[in-house]
């Protein structure tokens, strides 16, 4: 079942594009439209509560160290975790650093004997998969560069599916640290979770999991997941801009050196040394973004009040509407599971390549029916370049999707073949 | 009374004043656990060591910087758990942890009884960032508890 | 002369606090207040704008880019850099750890030769000063961890001036990077930059300036400055919170490796290496800080439109009244130069002590009054420590703060050692 | 004509589908230059080869994959610039960026004569994101002029 039009609550749907043409707004996969209360609590903050939080003794930052205590409390209870579980950080990419940098420095010998557990080195491997967003593949890259462990990948099939078949090798007894994403931001093909995190556990590896895709558009528990951390953005999930999180498993999270250092992640400090505070704040230096986490506070409160089971049957039956309808487009292919059997592990995504014809001049046929999506690598070009292309057009559904909006893609997707001359 | 005398009040000004079981007590017992905690808002800083005796908690000693709050705290701790029971002083720290939640109202009579002294610090409740100060100490002593009875 | 009062551009500084009264709001140098402009430049941004910038093809995001491109322009032009030597980062402190980190991984080999001009390591040093917040510090501390060089100190005399007796010493062949403080955040102290960096230039160290407190109250130019990099904080420049700003020369930032990872920030991407693009966006991965940037650009323009200048004097008079007015209390010291003469080099900060009172209980009795200060040690203990003292009552201005609130400081601090018992 | 139809004007198509000066040419020349740019939005890469025959550009050569802007962009420009003085191409050059720069309205009568076919990507002003797109050739033969000069 779909869910009501939410188009009210959505101040910037409500706009119109080029040609005085209504917005179909399909880029969500990118970055998503934030409903009125997440722009109200954020406004709300600055214009009575504003000002530095966990260290005021002022009445203001009382309430501003309230607010933001709250939110994390929200943001916890959202994914299953506890509050002191979850790190604010700039963004989902930052989050994701966050781990492999800490990995980095701990091998580094900061965080001396407590972080021991994370030093990593020559020898020793990590594991990716070759479906990773840039932002959960490069920092592996760096972290071996920097430590000399191997970086290895999972491959994926012709639909995109990670491969388990040599999953025993590939995740061995070097292995440190597995890193892989919920949800592909290509494919939408959700991941086999369940069997990658017990090859993990089997050898022993931190499990980093890139939540990104997955936690704004279905239920996510991380317990139930039972992974060690993942990574998630606010402003893919009707939040704002300028933050995002990352969940640590807390007595992970006590033991991992900070990476970035400074004022308020710290308890003791001399000219010569530094002593860390303990999770979360050891990982949160510097003034927090503190409107904008209670910006994500507002909307996982959102989404929690809209069911996050409804959320992905929602995006699940909007998917298909897309997928049906490419799939009758002569001359374009979708990226990913193709036909009706598939559809049950994928979320709201349809990332498609039309022959002939470059996915910005896709892009833009479907920009002047006021359709908005996505066109290029989308962050992910080891993946395009195995589907032997350099990038893709890409729509992508989110809560605010109508099954109007999809018809409208479909329809404004078909008439490209035409525009270009391609496929008579 | 405004809220800031209902925090300051007198008992607790009299105990900032002149703290009690300041100074770290040398020790001849077996079970001896110490603790140092630091308020991270303004960096205060405090050192306690419990000794136990069987069941009795047998000394209470500290040392430390801080604002009224947690000197007089501290002191109102020392107080009412040296010489007294571990059951007993679990319950008091409970019930003085329920006194800072409290938001400024009160607790029922058992557990005021229990706290004496330390009801004065009801007003506490009402500065969420002053709860901090009041646990400083009461913090340390859970801690040195826990480590004294390692050394069982 | 004072500026006109400009409470009526920021909502919050009309509320009031505890037992109805008036705020009295001095706590500006942990975080200012925001004028209107600033919320609505965000809140249009959302409302209207709102996409994912720099890769997208359709009308949104093209709108997007063109705003958040065009913040990058104020704020540059408010501190004398070109567009493409600002980096967008979470907060000052980000800022700064994205050079310390920077350095850090050149030296580590990520980069490789492009960067090698970064690498440090053992017998290099890296110099400081005593008066530095913990988030100019603490990240050098790790950088001489994870290399091996060793970490220097300047002083500063009784009243916390950098001393600069010993320089030429301190700063050395060896020195690698100076990085230094503009204002303190306890003492309000000018630093002698030219002196400062005339040194650095001359054995060939980086010059790393934190702007923290002098970008939001003076006027500052890096070029006039002649430093190499320069951090500073949206939210303490009436901006949002959730953003600052690294300042960098761009044959710099061209070759200091990121050390955040991700996508946005990558030219091409194999499952076994990257490339990186050029400055800024090398810096920026992951979906970057679109709503702040454009409220930071908004703020930038709201100063420039008061003149730094002015701003500049409105608060030296704030800070002439408040500290002749500290100076009348007996049994309360000012941390930082004491009389008239040295009120031209400093901001608008006053840190004070009161014989027998710890801070918080100052404060404590000022928040009753509504005078919001900020109380502890303001992530800077080894100033404090210099001072005898674990930590301070600071009140500070910025462009808003009337002589009224200036003098309501003063009155209520003047009540504090009677509610006390102390001084009589 | 609608602002798409603009864009995708009849000689941009036809200059896309096929595209001039394709396929490096190896040269014998002294001054030869090369450049390898990535429109980072999308991937796209092209690398072009400049040999310059005294102040005269003898040769332009290109490979890559892009969208029809792009190509027809660098189609355009082998075109254009091929066979000139070394003088004139930067004048084209530089008539180009300005047409990039104009919003969608056309340049003065001078320029266009310079610009010939090229003139038809006015169109791509109006659209910020594609700017960079047919700027792609551009900035290519920019830099490869400049290193075929360093071979001096
Ligand atoms: C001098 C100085 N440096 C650095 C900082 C850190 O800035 P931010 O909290 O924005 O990272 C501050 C303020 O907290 C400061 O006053
Ligand atoms: C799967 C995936 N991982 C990571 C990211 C990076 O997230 P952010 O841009 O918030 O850092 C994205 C989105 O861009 C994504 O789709």
């Amino acid at each position: 079942m779909l869910l009501p039009d939410l188009r009210e609550d959505f101040p910037l749907l409500n706009r119109t594009v080029r040609n005085g043409k209504p917005l179909v707004y399909l880029d969500s996969g990118a970055t998503a439209q934030k409903p009125r209360v997440v722009l109200d609590a954020e406004r709300d903050f600055y214009e009575q509560h504003n000002a530095a939080v966990q260290r005021g003794a002022h009445l203001l930052a009382e309430e501003a160290t309230e607010l933001f205590e709250g939110a994390r409390t929200d943001v916890a209870s959202f994914v299953g975790a506890g509050p002191d579980e979850i790190v604010w950080a700039e963004n989902a990419t930052a989050a994701l650093n966050l781990v492999a940098s800490g990995i980095g420095n701990a091998s580094a010998g900061i965080g001396g004997e407590d972080s021991a557990q994370f030093r990593i080195g020559p020898g020793d491997e990590i594991c990716v998969t070759q479906t990773e967003h840039h932002a959960n593949l490069v920092p592996w890259q760096a972290l071996a560069t920097r430590t000399g462990a191997t970086l290895r990948w999972i491959p994926v099939d012709s639909e995109g599916r990670i491969i388990l078949d040599d999953l025993d090798s590939l995740v061995n007894d070097r292995t440190r640290v597995l890193a892989f994403t919920h949800a592909s931001n290509v494919t939408g093909i959700i991941s086999p979770v369940t069997a990658l995190v017990a090859r993990a556990k089997a050898v022993g590896a931190l499990t980093v999991l890139d939540g990104c895709q997955s936690v704004p558009h279905l239920p996510v528990d991380v317990k139930a997941l039972d992974i060690d951390f993942m990574a998630m953005s606010a402003h893919k999930m009707l939040g704002p801009t300028g933050i995002g999180a990352l969940y640590g498993r807390k007595d992970l999270l006590d033991a991992l050196p900070p990476s970035i250092f400074g004022g308020g992640a710290v308890k003791i400090v001399s000219m010569e040394e530094t002593s860390w505070l303990e999770a979360p704040m050891r990982f949160e230096a510097g003034s927090q973004p503190v409107a904008q986490a209670v910006g994500m506070g507002a909307a996982a409160r959102y989404l929690s009040a809209l069911g996050m089971d409804r959320v992905e049957e929602h995006e699940r039956e909007i998917a298909a509407i897309m997928r049906a309808g490419v799939a009758e487009i002569p001359g374009v292919r979708l990226l990913g599971p193709v036909g009706d059997a598939d559809a049950r592990d994928v979320i709201g995504v349809a990332a498609v390549v039309v022959d002939g014809v470059h996915p910005h001049d896709v892009g833009q046929v479907l920009d002047d029916a006021g359709v908005a999506v996505r066109v290029g690598h989308h962050c992910n070009q080891p993946l395009h370049r195995h589907f032997g292309v350099t990038g893709s057009t890409r729509a992508s559904a989110h809560v605010y999707t109508t099954a109007e909006d999809a018809h409208a893609f479909v329809e404004a997707l078909a008439g490209v073949p035409a525009f270009f001359g391609v496929n008579r | 009374m405004s809220s800031l005398e209902q925090m300051y009040q007198q008992v607790i000004m009299d105990h900032a004043r002149e703290a009690h079981g300041r100074g770290l007590k040398d020790l001849d017992l077996i079970q001896v656990g110490e603790s140092h905690q630091v308020n991270t808002t303004c960096g205060d800083e405090i050192r306690l060591r419990v000794g136990l005796d069987g069941d009795t908690v047998a000394s209470v000693t500290w040392e430390g910087q801080g604002c009224s709050i947690s000197q007089a705290s501290v002191s109102v701790l020392h107080e009412l758990v040296e010489g007294e029971s571990l059951e007993e002083s679990e319950r008091t720290m409970e019930a003085f942890r329920d006194l800072m939640q409290a938001k400024g109202e009160g607790l029922d009579e058992d557990r005021e009884d229990l706290l004496g002294d330390a009801t004065a610090f009801v007003g506490v409740g009402k500065y969420p960032a002053r709860i901090k100060c009041a646990m400083l100490g009461w913090a340390a002593f859970k801690d040195a508890l826990i480590q004294a009875r390692k050394d069982q």
